[in-house]
């Protein structure tokens, strides 16, 4: 971000931006709307990591469900049992995390497509059965309450619009440091392990290496998004964190675009949303959601974020400007 | 029989063959050479619709293939045996042959058909219950063509069929081949092993960088310096 | 008792390997010709109970005929999944990830259409073999389970016979093991995935049916019985058939054991160790070779 | 240039979002609507209770609105579907809050949900009656905004294992529960009972909900001699480990709690659960006028008896309605007081009385026995309620 | 051990068994710095198997390898890279996603410290790290031509434009040999012209190529060495002229005369 010269018109893109998000919590007086937008911060959190170590590194996760309730116990535990403040249980949270994401990340090294599949499934689960089954520390099936709240010089964190804020800084950081990586060597090592392990590793890349650290990475995020998740709600329990909700993430990953770091923003309001809208519908809600699921997979291949380009082609033919670019349309028919 | 009139492909964007016109006439052998990159299977895969050709024609039997699907072409009466064998490897020798005749329904035919390719090679026949990817390379290579001959083509398409084998077992699959002309089939084969193709070649042509540069009776094109430099590069 | 102990958790972990099995199958055979992960398998197995549900207890059909009702028609319903999802997808050579989230998509539909017409609630499937226990020694085997190994092993070696000796087996299983060889013997291949789905499917349907008596039937009775058919398809070896098979029984044993000897509670954690560590050992499944990459 | 555009199609989408969602919300203007909130898994895996909760509420609200019960109050629910996810459970009780503007929630289910909702009911400031969750936590946290209509667990266990040593004679028994709150806290009141009471308890089994094959942990049991099992959970295991026992040749007595009151229960189960004992609340086959008059009713309605989780819901409805024909206003403070000094209603499930931590200790503990297709009453638990 | 001027790269006796098949026997080549070797063959002669080898993605069944004289035998291939070994591909191994630029910085891995915090702080190090790497990866791109190409995706480029975008990755691991395999496949003559510059260009600045190619004229017009191998044995080795007019050799191209059915025709 630094190498790019901000020419004025993106300063002021960028500061306003900054200004609209800073004035959310003002302009959204319901608190339900901006309870979703905490919701959907937190979720970004997670899909992030998850973009980074499907989207870039290629290894697809239905685990990281698992990472997330790490996250969100440990902290919650750590906070009312040692009574550590918010900063460093999350600390502490994410770290654990990061060391669950290694050892999964060990025999998840020889695995492919659905064997890779399974092993995270099976790693999330275990997670959920041990939240279940472990009552003495995690009080088993109904779960973790009052989880204290952050606070912050004094300040104790817990209306919506004060987790706005915190949440919304974390999104920040997680965004910032997220497309520095994955614009600097590291990122473009993830790709190239993504896009052919065999030439990334004949370039001399220990692609052993980088792709545990992918699964940390991502471990990284989930744990610390499931930190904020538990004070944030105050309550921790196996519930949240089922294989329904790692499917969920990989939904918001691949439909906001999954190699893209803004995608993982897109992917989480869109689903967030276009579940609470569909409210209405009561019963049916599901079946219309199973939909769009399904045709947001058709139809959008690159997910949202990769509809720029589309659009871009539709608009160029709107003025005209048929110009094609060089070799996109070759089409290799029944290659094996 | 089978004509290709400038035909011209392209390959993840590359153009591969940039005009290739031959003719195939009916129950002669005729020779593809080229050194490698020549665009030899490229031409096959065009004739037997694996591949589209971006421009040009493929007649057969003045009946244009070039949008049709393989499985039509392979109905129509054309059949390839692939570069590098590709044979069923979990399936046994006799269920690889029964799958060259997936088309067909005349059980007696193919039964004759079965016991016509086990006399070509008998090997086949001492290895019929064997799965095919326990076979050795020239016993693969046998089933390909067996299995390709069990679909009764017209033509055969052969793809390199000497790659990869011994010396010894070369000259077994051009014997072969030369069998399968005598029953009054035609064959468009596709070579590296020029001399070895051009023996048995009633007809050939000489590719070079997706273009028909030559072409003659397999004598002819034996004795001829070109296709040497074409080869060598000299 | 204790020599019968290991004999009963091996007798028990049986049938419901059977089931899984059967589901696995679906899995693999799907893998194997289209290559493609059909994450809709486990609700074929509820609308195939659905389906039998209603014409064998609320009409009043005979079982059998029930059967060979309900199995074509969850087979026409896995057709239609390949037709309109994997065909889509295939013409915009989507990623293989997108054919999960697709047919996940499908089975989010399936299940919601099937709580919106059945409803909620439980609903009683009739043994139709009834509930008497066979005693052996002191080994009791419930017929329920007996028809359950019965019918899904019958259905195994159908499907082996399928697979092995008619054309459209062979030609399913040539088309698995080369696709491009395949369409040389004029093999139409997106035929064969079709035939993939609907076989598939309709395995699901009989599995469906064979444990809607032990299971009930509802309406997200297919999110877990699909997930665990899916681990025994991967552990078997994905497009495996035998693998499949064997991997079902495998998690069926496993279940058995862990359930009666370690925690019951972490009966599926501790099946998930073992298969993660399984496939640590041999990262494509319980029953096939390694083949290493090659450039 | 790539970075504008990314920048702006994420400003684009939420300026999307806001837009989308600002849709204004019309609610009913008129005076005197008493709007009743109520969160449940109406999907996902326990839509069978959600279905049902959501079938008491809205019986219980035509009938008030209908009898003119509740005076000019028209009561109208709202219903919000959980999915049985703590989650979304949190979001849908904001959104009856600050949407709909309910002055009372009713929910959740799953225990884990019913918590994530409380921490926003609290915050709000709105009473909050929970008729389907018993895990202990929920009112042992001294949120004065909670009340649960649910069946006090810890009762039932006690009645259940008095029941077994007084009547029955048993020595060794087995406790057998769900995997999650409900069974959970089951498990753990059980054995507190049996501990007090001197009860061997030889296995102490749990099973997943979703889980089909109990024939392991049944094995163990009768291994050990167990004389009876105490079950924990939703009906639909319990019927399975009933058939399961009966089929591995195990005659011991079998126990449950009232969330398997069902007469699915007694369906799924058939022949095997002949001469099971249960706690109950109510009993379809009841003699009080009340009781009778709402399964009937319910039956009419909805073609099938009613369960506890359809039933409590309705009497929350009751207590609700009562509460505002008292103070004939919807301020949810003077709303919580009133719930708070219910008193004098004859319910379906028993004479509610709340307790300073809010659960209701007005519940009658009902003994049943299945015979045939319907539950008997065996006997009324003479179990202390104690404040 | 001669004085002289020590082969870069030395096998001794490398054979290479799939199975039944020998694909690799007794193999025994050394390779002088500052040349261009050429590897030739007809298909299924085991040339790419020997880069696979010598690379370290396949493991010889015998023998030795010897980089500059040290052992390479357990080197893990990643490993060798930051030794001075390059290579290409056959079948384009591209990362197809990625523009051309980052292609080649991939190939700058081995020779960019990973400053993890300095990345995620954006502090200077890593920017000057990333512009360092940037600009070399430009002067792999200007030696194989393809600066203002840098920013398109690998995918959308012409076949023999990526074999280049492949051959500037391969140098950008600053290599002291570069193993390239079938540069020239795909390309039109005047982009094998071009290539010729590029490798003789590199000859000059004292790297060492080896290739295989079966285009002969550009084997025989740039290498200094040849190696021919067939049915996975060295069966001639030397100086183009020497090679071209070996009889072996012209046999295992053209095939081995044999007039078997010239009477039966």
């Amino acid at each position: 971000m630094e190498r790019y010269k901000s020419s004025i018109p993106t300063c002021l893109y960028k500061l306003g931006f900054i200004a609209v998000i800073l004035c959310v919590p003002y302009i959204i007086r319901n608190l339900y709307y901006l309870h979703l937008i905490n919701l959907i911060g937190i979720y970004c959190l997670v899909v992030i990591g998850l973009n980074i170590l499907t989207g870039y590194t290629g290894q697809i996760s239905m685990g990281q469900a698992g990472f997330f309730a790490v996250g969100a116990y440990t902290s919650a535990l750590l906070m009312m049992k040692l009574g550590l403040s918010f900063w460093v249980a999350t600390l502490i949270a994410a770290v654990v995390a990061a060391v669950l994401g290694i050892i999964i990340a060990i025999p998840a090294l020889r695995l492919t497509g659905p064997y890779l599949v399974m092993a995270t499934v099976g790693f999330g689960e275990i997670i959920r059965l041990i939240l279940v089954n472990w009552v003495p520390v995690t009080r088993g099936a109904a779960g973790l309450t009052a989880i204290p709240a952050p606070s912050l010089f004094g300040f104790r964190i817990i209306s919506e619009k004060s987790f706005f804020y915190l949440i919304y800084i974390v999104v920040a950081l997680g965004i910032l440091i997220a497309v520095r990586i994955s614009n600097s060597k590291i990122g473009r090592t993830f790709i190239a392990i993504r896009e052919d392990e065999l030439a990334a590793k004949s370039m001399g890349v220990p692609t052993n290496t980088y792709k545990v650290s992918a699964f940390a990475i991502s471990a990284i995020y989930a744990g610390i998004a499931g930190s904020m998740f538990g004070c944030f709600s105050g309550v921790a329990s196996p519930d949240a964190f089922t294989f329904n909700d790692s499917v969920g993430f990989l939904c918001m990953s691949i439909i906001g675009g999954s190699r893209s770091i803004y995608g993982a923003f897109i992917g989480s309001v869109t689903l967030t949303f276009v579940s609470e809208l569909l409210r209405f519908m009561q019963l049916y809600r599901l079946i219309i959601y199973g939909a769009i699921l399904l045709l947001t997979a058709i139809l959008m291949p690159q997910g949202l974020s990769g509809m720029g380009p589309v659009f871009r082609k539709f608009s160029h033919r709107w003025k005209g400007k048929r110009r094609l670019h060089g070799n996109i349309q070759h089409s290799q028919r029944k290659e094996r | 029989m089978l004509e290709l009139v400038d035909v011209c492909a392209r390959y993840n964007g590359t153009e591969v063959l940039s005009g290739v016109s031959l003719s195939v006439e009916p129950g002669k052998i005729t020779a593809i050479i080229g050194a490698n990159g020549a665009g030899k299977t490229t031409t096959l895969r065009c004739i037997i619709g694996i591949l589209r050709p971006s421009k040009g024609k493929i007649l057969w039997r003045d009946r244009d293939l070039t949008a049709l699907d393989t499985k039509d072409i392979v109905k129509s009466g054309i059949t390839m045996v692939p570069e590098g064998r590709h044979v069923f490897p979990h399936m046994t020798v006799s269920e690889n042959l029964d799958m060259g005749a997936y088309l067909r329904r005349n059980i007696h035919e193919i039964k004759k058909d079965r016991s016509w390719v086990f006399e070509l090679f008998p090997v086949l026949k001492i290895r019929s219950g064997q799965t095919a990817g326990t076979l050795s390379g020239g016993e693969q290579q046998m089933l390909a063509v067996g299995r390709a001959l069990m679909s009764a083509p017209d033509i055969l398409l052969m793809d390199e069929p000497s790659m990869g084998l011994a010396p010894m077992l070369v000259d077994e699959v051009f014997h072969v081949i030369h069998q399968i002309k005598q029953t009054g089939k035609t064959v468009l084969l596709v070579e590296q092993n020029a001399v070895k193709a051009l023996s048995i070649a009633d007809k050939g042509y000489v590719l070079e960088l997706g273009l028909t540069i030559l072409s003659g009776t397999g004598t002819e094109l034996m004795n001829n310096p070109e296709v040497e430099r074409a080869y060598l590069g000299i | 008792m204790k020599g019968w102990d290991i004999l009963y958790y091996l007798v028990n972990g049986l049938p419901i390997g059977a089931i899984y099995a059967l589901v696995a199958l679906g899995y693999s055979l799907i893998y194997a010709s289209a290559g493609v992960l059909n994450w809709s398998q486990g609700d074929m197995v509820m609308l195939g109970a659905f389906i039998g549900y209603n014409l064998h207890c609320l009409l009043g059909l005979n079982f059998i005929l029930a059967l060979l009702i309900t199995t074509p028609a969850v087979a026409c319903i896995g057709m239609l999944v390949e037709r309109i999802v994997l065909r889509s997808l295939r013409k915009r050579s989507s990623p293989p990830v997108n054919v999960v989230i697709g047919t996940l998509g499908v089975a989010i539909i399936c299940r919601n259409l099937a709580l919106a017409i059945w409803g909620p609630d439980a609903q009683l499937f009739r043994s139709p073999v009834g509930s008497v226990p066979v005693e052996i020694g002191t080994l009791r085997l419930f017929p329920q389970d007996i028809f359950i190994l019965i019918l899904g092993i019958a259905l195994m070696i159908l499907l082996q016979y399928f697979l092995k000796y008619t054309r459209e087996g062979k030609a399913l299983r040539a088309v698995a093991q080369d696709r491009m060889a395949a369409s040389l013997m004029g093999i139409d291949v997106g035929k064969s995935d079709t035939l993939a789905f609907a076989a598939s499917a309709a395995m699901g349907a009989v599995a469906g049916i064979l444990i809607a008596p032990l299971f009930f039937v509802t309406f997200n009775m297919g999110a877990g019985i699909g997930l665990k058919g899916f681990v025994a398809a991967v552990v078997g070896g994905l497009g495996n058939i035998p693998g499949a098979i064997g991997g079902g029984f495998f998690l069926g044993l496993i279940e058995s054991f862990a359930s009666g000897k370690i925690s019951s509670g972490y009966r599926d954690a501790i099946a998930f160790t073992v298969l993660i560590l399984i496939l640590w050992l041999k990262p494509a499944g319980l029953f096939s070779k390694i083949t290493k990459e090659t450039v | 240039m790539d970075r504008v555009r990314k920048l702006f199609l994420l400003l684009f989408s939420l300026v999307i979002g806001i837009a989308l969602i600002s849709v204004p919300y019309s609610g009913s203007a008129a005076n005197k609507v008493l709007k009743i909130g109520s969160v449940a898994p109406e999907t996902g895996d326990s839509a069978d209770l959600g279905q049902a909760q959501r079938r008491g509420i809205q019986m219980a609200c035509d009938e008030i609105n209908e009898q003119g019960w509740a005076g000019d109050w028209k009561l109208e629910p709202h219903f919000e579907d959980d999915e049985g996810n703590p989650t979304k459970a949190a979001s849908v009780t904001n959104k009856l809050i600050q949407e709909t503007k309910v002055p009372v929630i009713i929910g959740a289910i799953n225990s884990s949900c019913t918590l994530a909702a409380m921490v926003h009911t609290e915050r709000a400031g709105i009473p909050q009656i929970t008729s389907g969750s018993t895990g202990a936590s929920i009112t042992a946290q001294g949120n004065k905004w909670i009340f649960r209509t649910a069946v006090n667990d810890s009762h039932q266990a006690i009645a259940l294992i008095d029941y077994a040593i007084n009547r029955l004679n048993l020595k060794k028994v087995s406790t057998f529960t769900a995997a999650d709150d409900y069974g959970q806290s089951g498990a753990v009141l059980l054995k507190a009972a049996a501990d007090k009471a001197g009860l061997e308890v030889v296995v102490e089994a749990t099973y997943n909900t979703g889980d089909k094959d109990f024939k392991p942990q049944l094995l163990l049991m009768k291994e050990r001699g167990t004389e009876a099992i105490f079950m924990w959970g939703i009906y639909v295991e319990p019927a399975l480990i009933g058939n399961q026992a009966r089929l591995l040749g195990m005659d011991c007595q079998l126990f449950a709690a009232s969330g398997s009151a069902s007469h699915k229960l007694i369906e799924l189960g058939g022949e095997a659960l002949q001469g099971m004992i249960l706690t109950q609340s109510f009993l379809p086959e009841s003699d009080i006028p009340r009781v009778k008059s709402f399964i009937d009713n319910y039956n009419k309605r909805f073609g099938e008896d009613p369960i506890p989780h359809a039933a409590q819901p309705y009497d929350s409805v009751y207590i609700i309605a009562d509460a505002v024909r008292r103070i004939d206003t919807t301020d949810p403070v003077k709303l919580r007081d009133a719930i708070a000094n219910t008193s004098g209603l004859e319910l379906v499930t028993g004479s509610p009385r709340f307790a300073a931590n809010g659960d209701d200790v007005g519940k009658r503990v009902l003994i049943t026995e299945i015979r045939g297709d319907a539950f008997r009453l065996v006997e009324i638990a003479a179990v202390e309620l104690s404040d | 051990m001669d004085h002289g001027e020590q082969p870069i790269l030395e096998l001794r006796n490398i054979s290479k068994r799939f199975g039944g098949l020998k694909a690799l026997e007794e193999i025994n080549i050394s390779i002088e710095t500052g040349t261009v070797h050429g590897i030739i063959g007809p298909n299924g002669a085991g040339k790419s198997t020997l880069f696979n080898v010598i690379t370290g993605l396949l493991r010889p069944n015998s023998g030795e390898i010897l980089l500059k004289g040290n052992p390479l035998s357990h080197i893990p291939p990643h490993r060798r890279i930051p030794l001075g070994l390059a290579r290409t591909f056959q079948n384009i191994r591209l990362f197809k996603n990625m523009t051309v630029e980052d292609n080649v910085l991939v190939g700058q891995h081995v020779h960019t410290p990973t400053l993890i915090l300095s990345i995620i702080c954006g502090t200077r190090p890593a920017i000057e790290w990333e512009n360092k790497a940037k600009e070399s990866a430009n002067t792999c791109l200007r030696r194989v031509g393809l600066e203002s190409m840098k920013s398109q995706f690998a995918r959308n480029l012409s076949y023999g434009e990526q074999k280049l975008v492949e051959f500037a990755r391969a140098l950008a691991t600053e290599p002291e040999l570069i193993l390239l395999d079938e540069p020239a496949a795909g390309m039109n003559a005047e982009e094998k012209a071009g290539l010729l510059k590029i490798i003789s260009k590199l000859r000059d600045d004292r790297y060492t190529v080896v290739l295989i190619e079966h285009d002969m004229r550009l084997v025989m017009e740039i290498c200094d060495q040849i190696t021919v191998l067939n049915h996975g044995k060295k069966i001639a080795e030397g100086e183009p002229q020497i090679v071209r007019n070996h009889p072996d050799v012209i046999t295992a191209y053209l095939g081995k005369g044999s007039n078997a059915y010239a009477g039966t025709r």
